[in-house]
């Protein structure tokens, strides 16, 4: 159990940073990917099966290929590989690297640090399907109708302006 | 019924399951010949590739080409080499010496038969021509190409007839021409055509 | 089964690394894969403080969870329109170089 | 006698794992699962070459491969002799490493997702509680692959085939998931055994309580077919490779164990698609009839398969390829609607469970029947026949 977190935990960053450093979007896009299957695969250790599989299939599914579409749509797969080694970009780094030293020192500091799981809760499809029908049926009509929002809003974002003649 | 969206579909997969099992009680819907096993039989106008023809029963004496090179000179892809036979002293024969076609250049036109004066050169129907040498084996030299008049005749009948009846027809002319030639001159004597040889 | 303290200090990770690309990253689809790792990293504490908490039954976390990762697909897709938008009218995904009102 | 047979893998795994020390068997039984899945449908895949090409020959008149051994039943074996043998091309432009990982991740999410599937009673890898959601998110993965391979080849005939792709399986994937969302509505379960078991039993003792027998059920297959069969890119829906087109999409630039991988992982996801099919609609390992339940489960499911198979190679030798706009607009204007209002068919026939008057079922197979019927009519009117919209004519043509 341990080793599989570490070995997930080190997967799961090195995707990342890779998906933030690499020069080329394309591989950017792969090692994201890579770090959003390494989270789920926590997610799964930590026994929230459901959530894990969701994340697999929104993640890698929809939100990998929509970037890839967004990438191929905008010629940004054939870019130059650009490097950041800018001013401005260090100045971002030693930000990034602030918030993880107090964010750290928080969790750090917080009596949470040493607490152990309790024993494994039985979650089932069932159960969540019943509180999300029965408790939380207002947020999920609300997350609907976001989505709903959201689907409209992208074609028409993304529609070619045809009236205009295109700019 | 017909009207009914998604119909075709359903015809279309009816006609591809009837193909299905008809294919096994049915040999003669099989489109298929297994080629070397068994071989379509040749078609009298089938063409592929040029052949000199002989008359008689030695290919090199009995070759109709005389080597006048017309063929050589309207092959578009020029694919035909004649070297003429020379004799002892340098002269040029109505021979050749060198009659080469390139298979890996033919386009199969038939534009050397149709120029040809002698009816010499006429098209094979052989097909397996392949080989594994790319360089030498595909090039046909005067011995490879040389068929006889009777090889001719199995494989294009009709044409062949019509050949043989003009060449006959030819040569009886040439026979009555000689004939009254020789009248001529017996009639009227003058130097034998002998003493015009050395 | 690891302490709590690894999973938020991965977490913590996680955020600061798409903190970081989000800031010094100048393609826009970059900057919006960054804020997509924070989301992530966010993620990871609910269902850590979930699975360590007192009431892990009541399932608050994997809901919350869930309904994040709702949020997030709505996110990304409205975001790559507008990304494709912004490509459309200045030939151009680097963030700095859409920076006139004007179009 | 026949228990022991209809168990008989089950048990037999068993037995080898408890031969084992109890250390090692946390690692043996997966090891184990993973080895005869991989095992027994690579063999599928080999057979399936050899009868798909065999079968397309017989559907078009022809022969089929009769060559290698007696009535070419060797030909698989010959063609992974030559892919094997075949000369590994890498374009210079190409980028190496994504070129070599593709395959890898266009087969790995494949397999996994035979984990949940049940090839027989007990016979499941794993029983996650959310299986069928597990079979979609893996899934997912092979889009990315496709993805990989299309850019990585650095071919404007294999990037525009990727692009294809994606765009296919994205748009399919959606009445593919909705149509067995419904079979979840009525099962109430996300796990694929407990999805086989609320299919067991019989009406009136001999029709089985497959979904497929229902209105709902019968419209979810024929869509969830359709969509499969995009979803696996087999004609008519091969766009993305259509190589009148573009060559060959996505796999141009592949040569050798790399493309035998490709072709592997198509294929591997037809099974694995049919096999998914299978458990949500036509009743899993179940038998059809009562008098023939003892007859061991898996080869009811092995059956089931091959008939699946076969239907997907005569529809592959009856259907030509469609244009990439029709292949759009018959995802989202046509199966979308569809699957929308099965959905609630589905639902009213759930709902009307405990009707219990006489004729109940007959008045909720009618009822479910004609509103799925109508809205069929009506779209296909919209859509294909409507003034505008019919057949082309041409005018000069004819």
């Amino acid at each position: 159990m341990e080793t599989a977190f570490y070995v997930l935990a080190a997967v799961t960053v090195a995707g990342a940073v890779a998906a933030m450093a690499l020069p080329r979007l394309v591989h950017c896009t792969l090692c994201l990917a890579v770090a959003f299957v390494g989270l789920a695969g926590h997610f799964l250790l930590l026994g929230a099966e459901f959530v894990s599989f969701a994340q697999v299939l929104v993640y890698v599914g929809a939100v990998a290929i929509l970037v890839v579409f967004a990438m191929l749509l905008t010629r940004s797969a054939d870019a130059p590989p650009a490097w950041v080694v800018s001013r401005p970009g260090l100045l971002g780094v030693g930000v990034a690297v602030l918030v993880f030293g107090c964010l750290a020192a928080t969790v750090a500091g917080s009596g949470l640090a040493g607490r152990e799981a309790p024993p494994a809760p039985e979650v089932t499809v069932k159960a969540l399907g019943e509180r999300l029908m029965a408790e939380y049926v207002v947020p999920l009509e609300v997350v609907g109708l976001l989505l709903t929002a959201a689907l409209i809003g992208a074609v028409i974002l993304a529609l070619e302006d045809r009236a205009k003649g295109g700019t | 019924m017909k009207h009914t969206p998604g119909w075709g579909l359903l015809k279309g997969l009816f006609e591809t399951a009837r193909n299905f099992v008809g294919s096994y009680y049915q040999p003669g819907r099989l489109t298929t010949i297994e080629y070397p096993d068994e071989r379509l039989p040749v078609q009298e106008n089938f063409r592929n590739f040029p052949m000199l023809i002989y008359d008689g029963a030695d290919p090199e004496r009995g070759l109709r080409c005389v080597g006048c090179k017309i063929c050589e000179k309207e092959c578009p892809p020029q694919c035909i080499y004649i070297v003429l036979e020379r004799d002892r002293s340098g002269k040029v024969q109505k021979r050749p010496r060198l009659f080469d076609i390139d298979v890996s250049v033919c386009m199969s036109c038939q534009i050397c038969v149709e120029v040809c004066p002698f009816d010499a050169i006429k098209m094979n129907t052989e097909y397996e021509l392949s080989t594994g040498d790319r360089f030498g084996a595909l090039l046909l030299r005067k011995a490879e190409l040389a068929k006889p008049n009777e090889y001719y005749r199995r494989l294009h009948p009709t044409e062949a007839a019509e050949v043989d009846a003009r060449l006959a027809a030819a040569a009886q002319a040439k026979a009555a021409a000689q004939a009254k030639e020789q009248a001529k001159l017996t009639a009227k004597p003058a130097k034998p055509a002998w003493s015009t040889q050395p | 089964m690891p302490p709590l303290h690894a999973y938020l200090l991965l977490s913590a990770a996680l955020f600061a690394i798409g903190l970081a690309g989000a800031l010094t990253r100048r393609h826009a689809i970059l900057v919006l894969v960054g804020i997509e790792l924070m989301l992530n990293a966010a993620n990871l504490n609910f269902i850590a403080f979930w699975r360590y908490g007192a009431r892990p039954e009541a399932l608050t976390g994997v809901l919350f969870a869930m309904f994040s990762i709702g949020i997030a697909a709505a996110e990304a897709a409205v975001g790559l329109a507008l990304i494709i938008a912004v490509y459309r009218h200045f030939r151009t995904t680097t963030v700095n170089d859409v920076n006139e009102l004007r179009g | 006698m026949m228990e022991t047979l209809d168990q008989l893998f089950v048990l037999l795994k068993r037995w080898v794992v408890g031969e084992f020390p109890a250390a090692w068997r946390l690692w043996l039984s997966p090891l184990i699962d993973a080895g005869a899945i991989i095992g027994v449908f690579a063999g599928l895949f080999a057979v399936t070459t050899l009868l798909e090409r065999k079968g397309l020959g017989r559907l078009q008149n022809r022969m089929g491969p009769n060559r290698v051994g007696p009535f070419g039943v060797l030909q698989p074996l010959a063609d992974g002799l030559k892919m094997l043998t075949k000369e590994d091309i890498v374009p210079r432009a190409a980028d190496r490493v994504v070129h070599f990982l593709a395959p890898i991740a266009m087969v790995t999410p494949i397999l996994l997702a035979y984990a949940v599937l049940p090839f027989g009673r007990n016979l499941v890898a794993v029983d996650f509680d959310a299986g069928l959601l597990f079979f979609f998110a893996v899934g997912a993965g092979t889009e990315l692959a496709v993805f990989m391979a299309g850019w990585s080849s650095r071919n404007k005939y294999s990037l525009l085939g990727a692009m294809r792709g994606i765009a296919q399986m994205i748009s399919y994937e959606v009445p593919l998931v909705l149509s067995a969302v419904a079979v979840v509505l009525v099962a109430g379960s996300l796990s694929l055994p407990s999805i086989v078991d609320s299919q067991a039993g019989y009406h009136w003792g001999w029709l089985a309580r497959w979904h497929v027998f229902t209105p709902w059920g019968l419209a979810g297959f024929i869509l969830f077919l359709i969509a499969a069969t995009a979803e696996s890119n087999r004609s008519p829906f091969d766009l993305p490779e259509g190589e009148s087109e573009i060559i060959a999409g996505h796999l141009i630039e592949y040569s050798g164990f790399k493309y035998a991988l490709f072709f592997l992982g198509e294929y591997l996801g037809l099974f694995a698609v049919s096999a998914l099919g299978i458990t949500l609609f036509l009743g899993g390992w179940q038998a059809p009839v009562p008098f023939l339940a003892w007859v061991p489960s898996y080869l009811w499911f092995g059956a089931k398969l091959l008939g699946c198979i076969a239907l997907f190679i005569w529809l592959r030798g009856t259907m030509p390829r469609l244009r990439t706009d029709q292949l759009m607009n018959f995802a989202w204007k046509f199966m979308l609607p569809l699957v929308l209002v099965n959905l609630v068919v589905a639902a009213l026939w759930h709902g009307t469970a405990a009707w219990g008057f006489f004729g109940a079922g007959a008045t909720r197979w009618l009822l479910g029947g004609a509103v799925l019927w109508l809205t069929y009519s009506a779209l296909s009117h919209a859509l294909f026949t409507a003034p505008g919209r019919g057949p082309r004519t041409y005018r000069y043509a004819d």
